[in-house]
């Protein structure tokens, strides 16, 4: 790529710290809110120089039992993306590979899936997992997410398997494989990169989702974003405990962005381009 | 991908057949439910509301009222100005990140954050930053001598605040595919271009752009279907406020669905707000098609 | 003192009991789940569940979520054949939505049944008469509000300021019985920064008023609606039952409002709940009303700066013209689903009883939570009123207070009035008048498909039944 | 080892065909090379062959077993790809591995014949390394190791020497030929190369836009191509085709006339116009004077080393010869040419057949 002088190198310098301080203050605020003690929550100028406190965080665990609807979370979310991972790339090989006029329309009906406003469905999926006994669950969540996800990770597989160079699966068929040994042997290891950013994106919506999870949970699968929520109640809002549960939010996203960052950029541009 | 023989072919069916099925089984139900809503009126809160059929005349109340032209208004300004700023910034900052100088890979990393939060998070520390009074943002405006902006609480602002909140969260988005794209590109015509005596900025107008420009559309394209989706920081953030002026098409259909609990109004809402985009999909694939065909 | 009552309530749920042995537990087995929210109201509360279960046998727990969209769940949950709460929380303004819908059991029977377990006599009425509709009690108060006036008293109360004011608008310093000394006042107090301010320089403006100007949550309409009714306001026309906020006292109330606004915070718009209470509390307001529910707060240095900066006086909301008006009260009741088993509604019926009881709320206020206290007895108490000054104004106030809108439309009325009114203040509009007559005309579409006796039904406010015994 | 047998093979895609009725036998032990242009319909024969595509019209036999229903796995075959197609996430010696998987071998089997293909394709010090750590020669050694290791009944190549440079093809084409010699499996080979056609088989199929053109040796394509697409299409440089018309027995160009060879005179008839085949080695310098001889231009020259090739102009006839470099003329230079009468090929002009009697 082109080489850039030292003047224009010292810009970049300058317009990317600019773009750090942007994108990342936001959050260096929550870290700090989330150990401010409460009076002095909104003060005018806001105060960075103060004794912290981790009242909030203590709170946040002893007022609510925020341990277990981070595990609720937790399990949501890898339920749901299990679920979608396996589901949505079976899916889009076969999407990939059959040659049919009609599978892209069928393709296009996956996606669509995404489209319909979720705030339209909540009422039918409350009666619908409420006849089924199953309301208040994480399977309940795993499922709705699921229908998100599958088109999702079908999307962004087919993308990956459409790469994978026909030969690969030939060889592997004449050197007497059948099409299952072949999937699992050949094809699945190649686009492992696909499966781990697909199962990043699955797991971040499920763990993020607001509105389901409120709508469809008690205590029982209250999930933490929505226990996050809770702390805004009808006599107050409590800034200080919203902070701490959003800064605990925040850590496995930070954690996937640092683990799979080379994964996230190829997934993402080669699933969309394609 | 030529061995389709009949026996693989139903061993693709058999794949295809779970993702199917759980689709179909957990969207269609939900899916007529809200159709046959729409053809009625339906209170959820009221049942001493007569619930009957009412034809297309949720429909026609939809489409007949200001209000919800308002709420059109508003969501196609917002996605304007989301996507346009997103664009702008991604791709400069993306250009910017693309350079292979030490350190890059980390900046990039870190840029990705806002859009692994959650949109109920993202709208809390918001709006945590915009009260106008005793928020961050005009407070750091202030140390730069820029007086107080009302963000949330001006009716010509609040739209800003909304959209500077979802441009903070996206704009990574278009960046990482900006530098990833980049990367995929092939050194000649830039070779060629220099060796042509071409200035950076025309090369970059003139070579890099439309190379990456189908990765840019995809981006766009899916930045826009969430667009209509916007709500939780908007639902965080201002309700539709102040006033109506950020009410938005989800507003619009949660408003008359969980406010006034006019169940039929809000999922005849959902059907149009579907067909808009899947127009706007369309449109899409076509124009991804024909940039795809020019290169 | 603590486990005497405690004693107490126990031996009083053994007496309900009626034919149950002594030690044994009346409920064992039963499991209450109660859609419940994270406020004072339940979280002083829900740690104790143990306690409960500890005299009853009946397992209770109690879920947590935001308010906003609760009462969304709440309408599911009421819509659902099957319940999965037996126990809901109820902002006494839903009593008249979930009361015609059906999906709150009626409590009179019970509550006159034990009258005396729950101290029937103690309440005052108005709590009570808050959480009726149609005569019939359907909730139960566990935190009971009253919109009043807070104020700075060590700013009223010095002496410079008390001359200036009298300097400048020739009467005293004093809390403030109608709505024009409260503009004076909140003009008197409004102050930039480098001014003096009770004899010290001000290092940042100080805003004489704080009210609630956002539509986030209807804050506003919480604002405008006791101003509205201190005029004489009515919500609805007696005669049609339709909608009648956009006559004489509502303008004067949208008058007074915008009136305000500039002796606001500048982000007036932004200002909802908390916000707003957030001024009073860290002592940059001179004048704040609102609900009771917050009041606590600003006798805890912990979390209220204002408790180490002066001193804050409470007073009865203002007047119209000093013609004497009835405050408003609010009330945040527990309610059963009417759906639960006959079982379970016993059951939770003596949570409620347990829950709610004077010796629970005796406690409460000794643990520090002296909010939104409702039987007389406890508001009446030398040493709670030592620790709580405002109890003496919640005691005067509620004796002739009026309740709150109940309409089953009330959703549509908060929302309606809160965008329309958001946007006069925000100065979108010009005419206050064609503001209101917009905002009620939307609601009259709604109301006109009912015939009229519903619609008249829908706003009478017969006197709870629990009384006439 | 098994015959292959194909019978009125046709392939459809959609309207298109693809392959046309083709018919050939393929004899056990023998290397039969597929030869034509890009498209031409030999690759889908191989896959066809191969079981990657279906058939849509005729039979396919291996080994007297018709195959057209049968999985890849099931016939027998190993293939070897154009672009090798290893396993990319598997080292060379999983890549055998994993070829050998489906035959159940004890592992001390499998450990025997990965350690002698790789001996006799010289893989030994790589079978711990990944394709990408290999050089194209390597990874083309190791794709023919991984369908050896199978001892396979039938093996089939398409373009396996295309990804290869010049020098690397020709080593790597004699590796193939000897191992073929050694281990005389059935051979289908696909190329668009005559030179690995004309060296490697036992037999050549040309073909050409779907249809076969002419099935024979080396030999036979070459000294007796059947028509005129066969005759241009093999041998460099390409055969001369000179227009002429059969009368008197001689053959009238434009320019020129040539006493119609002995072979051809009883059976074309006169007035026929005909192609005059003439290979650029068959054109030789000669002194003016004797018949058939004809004064030619030279316009230009092309010097390859030993040989030296003519842009020669007869009349306003374009031929081109090919001559011993060290018997090269000037540019411009007028020579006189003669043609080697016996190798001179004649075709219908009309339909392109050779007029040669069978």
């Amino acid at each position: 790529m082109l080489k850039p002088a030292t003047s224009e190198k010292l810009l970049c310098t300058v317009l990317i710290a600019i773009a750090l301080a942007v994108f990342l203050v936001p959050i260096f605020i929550v870290a700090v809110s989330s150990v401010k003690p409460t009076p002095i929550m909104f003060q005018k100028p806001p105060s960075f120089v103060f004794e912290p406190t981790a009242d909030h965080y203590i709170n946040l665990f002893t007022a609510r039992p925020f341990a277990k609807f981070i595990w609720n979370s937790l399990l949501v979310a890898c339920g749901s993306t299990a679920f979608s991972l396996t589901f949505g790339t079976l899916a889009a090989y076969a999407i990939s590979r059959i040659r049919h006029r009609r599978i892209k329309d069928l393709a296009f009906w996956i996606l669509s899936m995404r489209m319909f406003p979720p705030i339209a469905v909540i009422v039918p999926y409350y009666i619908l997992f409420k006849t089924a006994g199953i309301l208040d669950t994480p399977l309940a969540l795993i499922i709705v997410y699921s229908t998100v996800n599958i088109p999702l990770t079908t999307w962004l597989m087919k993308g990956f398997f459409d790469e994978v160079p026909a030969a690969l699966e030939e060889a592997a068929a004449v050197d007497g494989h059948g099409l299952l040994a072949t999937f699992f042997w050949i094809t699945l290891p190649l686009v492992a990169p696909g499966l781990a950013v697909s199962a990043v994106f699955c797991f971040i919506f499920s763990w993020n989702e607001f509105i389901f999870a409120l709508m469809l949970t008690g205590s029982e699968a209250q999930t933490a974003t929505v226990a996050v929520m809770s702390f805004w109640s009808s006599d107050a809002v409590q800034w200080g405990r919203i902070m701490a549960g959003s800064f605990i939010i925040v850590i496995p996203g930070v954690v996937f962005v640092l683990t799979c960052q080379r994964w996230l950029v190829r997934g993402l541009t080669m699933g969309s381009v394609r | 991908m030529a061995y389709g023989r009949t026996r693989n072919r139903k061993i693709f069916l058999i794949f295809l057949v779970p993702a199917i099925a759980v689709l179909f089984l957990t969207t269609i139900y939900p899916m007529i439910y809200a159709g046959y809503l729409s053809f009625r009126s339906y209170d959820l809160a009221k049942p001493f509301v007569p619930r009957v059929f009412v034809g297309w005349a949720n429909y026609r109340e939809i489409l007949t009222s200001s209000e919800f032209m308002h709420t059109l208004i508003v969501t196609f300004k917002l996605m304007v100005i989301t996507l346009s700023v997103q664009l702008v910034l991604g791709v400069g900052i993306g250009v910017l990140t693309a350079q292979r100088l030490p350190g890059m890979a980390l900046v990039r990393t870190l840029l990705l954050i806002p859009m692994m939060i959650s949109p109920v998070i993202v709208g809390l520390i918001w709006l945590f930053l915009y009260f106008p009074e005793l928020g961050y943002l005009n407070y750091f405006l202030s140390l730069v001598s820029i007086s107080a902006v009302p963000w949330i609480t001006s009716t010509t602002w609040a739209i800003w605040a909304i959209a500077i909140a979802d441009i903070w969260q996206w704009t990574p988005f278009v960046m990482m595919g900006t530098a990833a794209a980049i990367h995929s590109l092939s050194p000649e015509p830039y070779e060629a271009a220099m060796i042509d005596g071409n200035s950076r900025w025309q090369i970059f107008w003139h070579v890099t752009i439309p190379q990456i420009k189908p990765v840019l559309i995809s981006l766009m394209f899916l930045r826009a279907i969430d667009a209509f989706k916007l709500y939780d920081i908007i639902f965080v953030l201002t309700k539709g406020g102040p006033g109506d002026a950020t009410e938005v098409l989800s507003m619009f259909i949660y408003r008359q669905s969980f406010t006034f609990w006019r169940m039929g109004v809000g999922a005849a809402a959902s059907f149009v707000s579907l067909a808009i985009v899947v127009v706007l999909i369309t449109f899409f694939f076509k124009s991804l098609n024909r940039s795809q065909e020019r290169i | 003192m603590k486990y005497a009552n405690i004693a107490l309530a126990a031996a009083a749920l053994s007496v309900a009991a009626s034919g149950a042995a002594l030690g044994q537990k009346q409920f064992e087995g039963i499991e209450l789940k109660m859609l419940g929210i994270g406020d004072t109201s339940v979280t002083r509360l829900a740690p104790l569940v143990d306690e409960f279960e500890e005299l009853t046998g009946a397992k209770v727990q109690i879920d947590q979520f935001p308010y906003p969209g609760l009462i969304d769940k709440i309408v599911i949950e009421a819509s659902a054949d099957t319940p999965s709460y037996q126990l809901m929380w109820v902002d006494s303004p839903w009593v008249g939505v979930l009361g015609e819908s059906g999906a709150l059991e009626d409590l009179t029977d019970l509550a006159i049944r034990d009258a005396e377990e729950i101290n029937l006599d103690d309440i005052i009425p108005i709590q009570l008469q808050e959480n009726t509709w149609q005569g019939r009690l359907l909730a139960f108060p566990a935190s009971g509000m009253i919109w009043h006036q807070n104020y700075r008293k060590d700013l009223f109360e010095h002496p410079d300021e008390q001359a200036a004011f009298k300097a400048k608008y020739g009467y005293d310093l004093e809390p403030a019985t109608n709505w024009e000394q409260y503009i004076d006042q909140a003009e008197f107090f409004t102050r930039t920064a480098g001014e003096v301010l009770a004899g010290n320089v001000l290092e940042k403006d100080f805003h004489g008023n704080a009210q609630a100007y956002s539509r986030v949550a209807g804050a506003i309409t919480h604002d405008f609606f006791p101003i509205m009714r201190s005029y004489g306001g009515q919500y609805w026309d007696s005669e049609t039952g339709l909608c009648a906020m956009d006559r004489e006292p509502s303008l004067r109330a949208v008058d007074v409002m915008k009136r305000l606004v500039q002796f606001n915070p500048p982000d007036y718009l932004g200002l909802m709940w908390d916000i707003r209470t957030g001024y009073m509390e860290r002592g940059e307001t001179a004048v704040s009303s609102y609900w009771s529910v917050r009041t606590v707060r600003l006798t805890n240095p912990e979390e209220a700066l204002v408790a180490g900066i002066g001193e804050v006086g409470y007073a009865a909301s203002p007047t119209g013209e000093d013609i004497p008006q009835p405050t408003m009260t609010g009330a945040l009741s527990f309610g059963i689903n009417s759906k639960a088993t006959d079982d379970e509604k016993e059951a939770a019926w003596a949570f409620i009883k347990w829950g709610t009881s004077r010796e629970m709320m005796r406690r409460f206020a000794e643990e520090g939570n002296g909010v939104s206290m409702f039987h007389r007895s406890i508001l009446m108490d030398p040493d709670l009123q030592e620790r709580y000054p405002y109890y003496q104004v919640l005691l005067d106030t509620q004796e002739h207070a009026q309740r709150r809108i109940f309409h089953p439309f009330y959703a549509d009325v908060e929302e309606v009035f809160g965008v329309a009114l958001n946007k006069y203040m925000a100065g979108e509009a010009d005419d206050p008048q064609a503001v209101l007559t917009e905002a009620c005309n939307k609601i009259n579409t709604r109301l006109k498909v009912f015939p009229v006796e519903l619609r008249l039904r829908w706003i009478a406010d017969p006197p709870a039944e629990i009384f006439s015994n | 080892m098994s015959a292959i047998i194909l019978r009125n093979l046709v392939k459809r895609y959609e309207a298109d065909m693809a392959v046309h009725d083709i018919n050939l036998n393929v004899e056990a032990g023998e290397f039969v090379v597929l030869l034509g242009p890009s498209g031409c319909g030999k690759t889908t024969t191989l896959r066809m062959v191969a079981g990657l595509e279906d058939v849509s019209e005729g039979e396919i036999y291996i080994g007297g077993e018709l195959a057209n229903d049968l999985a890849p796995k099931d016939r027998g075959i190993a293939m070897v790809f154009q672009n090798y197609a290893l396993y990319p996430h598997m080292t060379v010696r999983q890549n055998m591995e994993f070829a050998l998987r489906p035959l159940r071998l004890d592992r001390a089997e499998v450990n025997r014949r990965i350690t002698e293909t790789a001996e006799i394709l010289g893989l030994d010090e790589y079978l711990a390394r990944r394709p990408s750590q290999l050089s194209g020669g390597q990874r083309q050694r190791v794709a023919m190791g991984r369908a050896m290791v199978r001892t396979p009944e039938v093996f089939l190549f398409d373009e396996p020497l295309s990804n290869l440079d010049a020098k690397l093809r020709t080593k790597v084409r004699w590796e193939i030929g000897y191992l073929h010699r050694r281990l005389g499996m059935t051979t289908l080979y696909v190329t668009h190369d005559q030179t690995e056609a004309m060296t490697l088989a036992d037999k050549i199929v040309i073909m050409r836009q779907g249809r076969i053109e002419q099935v024979g040796t080396p030999e036979e394509v070459f000294v007796r191509p059947r028509n005129t697409f066969v005759a241009t299409f093999i041998g460099t440089p390409a055969m001369n085709l000179v227009p002429a018309v059969s009368a008197d027995a001689n053959l009238h160009a434009k320019d020129f006339s040539l006493p119609m060879p002995q072979k051809f005179r009883n059976h074309v008839p006169e007035g026929l116009e005909v192609l005059i085949g003439i290979r650029p080695s068959n054109i030789n310098l000669a002194d003016s004077g004797p018949a058939n001889v004809f004064a030619a231009s030279v316009r230009g020259i092309e010097y390859l080393g030993t040989d030296a090739l003519l842009d020669l102009r007869v009349g306003s006839e374009e031929l081109v010869a090919e001559i011993p470099a060290i018997l090269r003329p000037e540019v411009d230079a007028q020579i006189h040419v003669s043609f080697d009468m016996q190798s001179l090929q004649l075709f219908d002009a009309k339909t392109g057949q050779s007029l040669e009697s069978i």
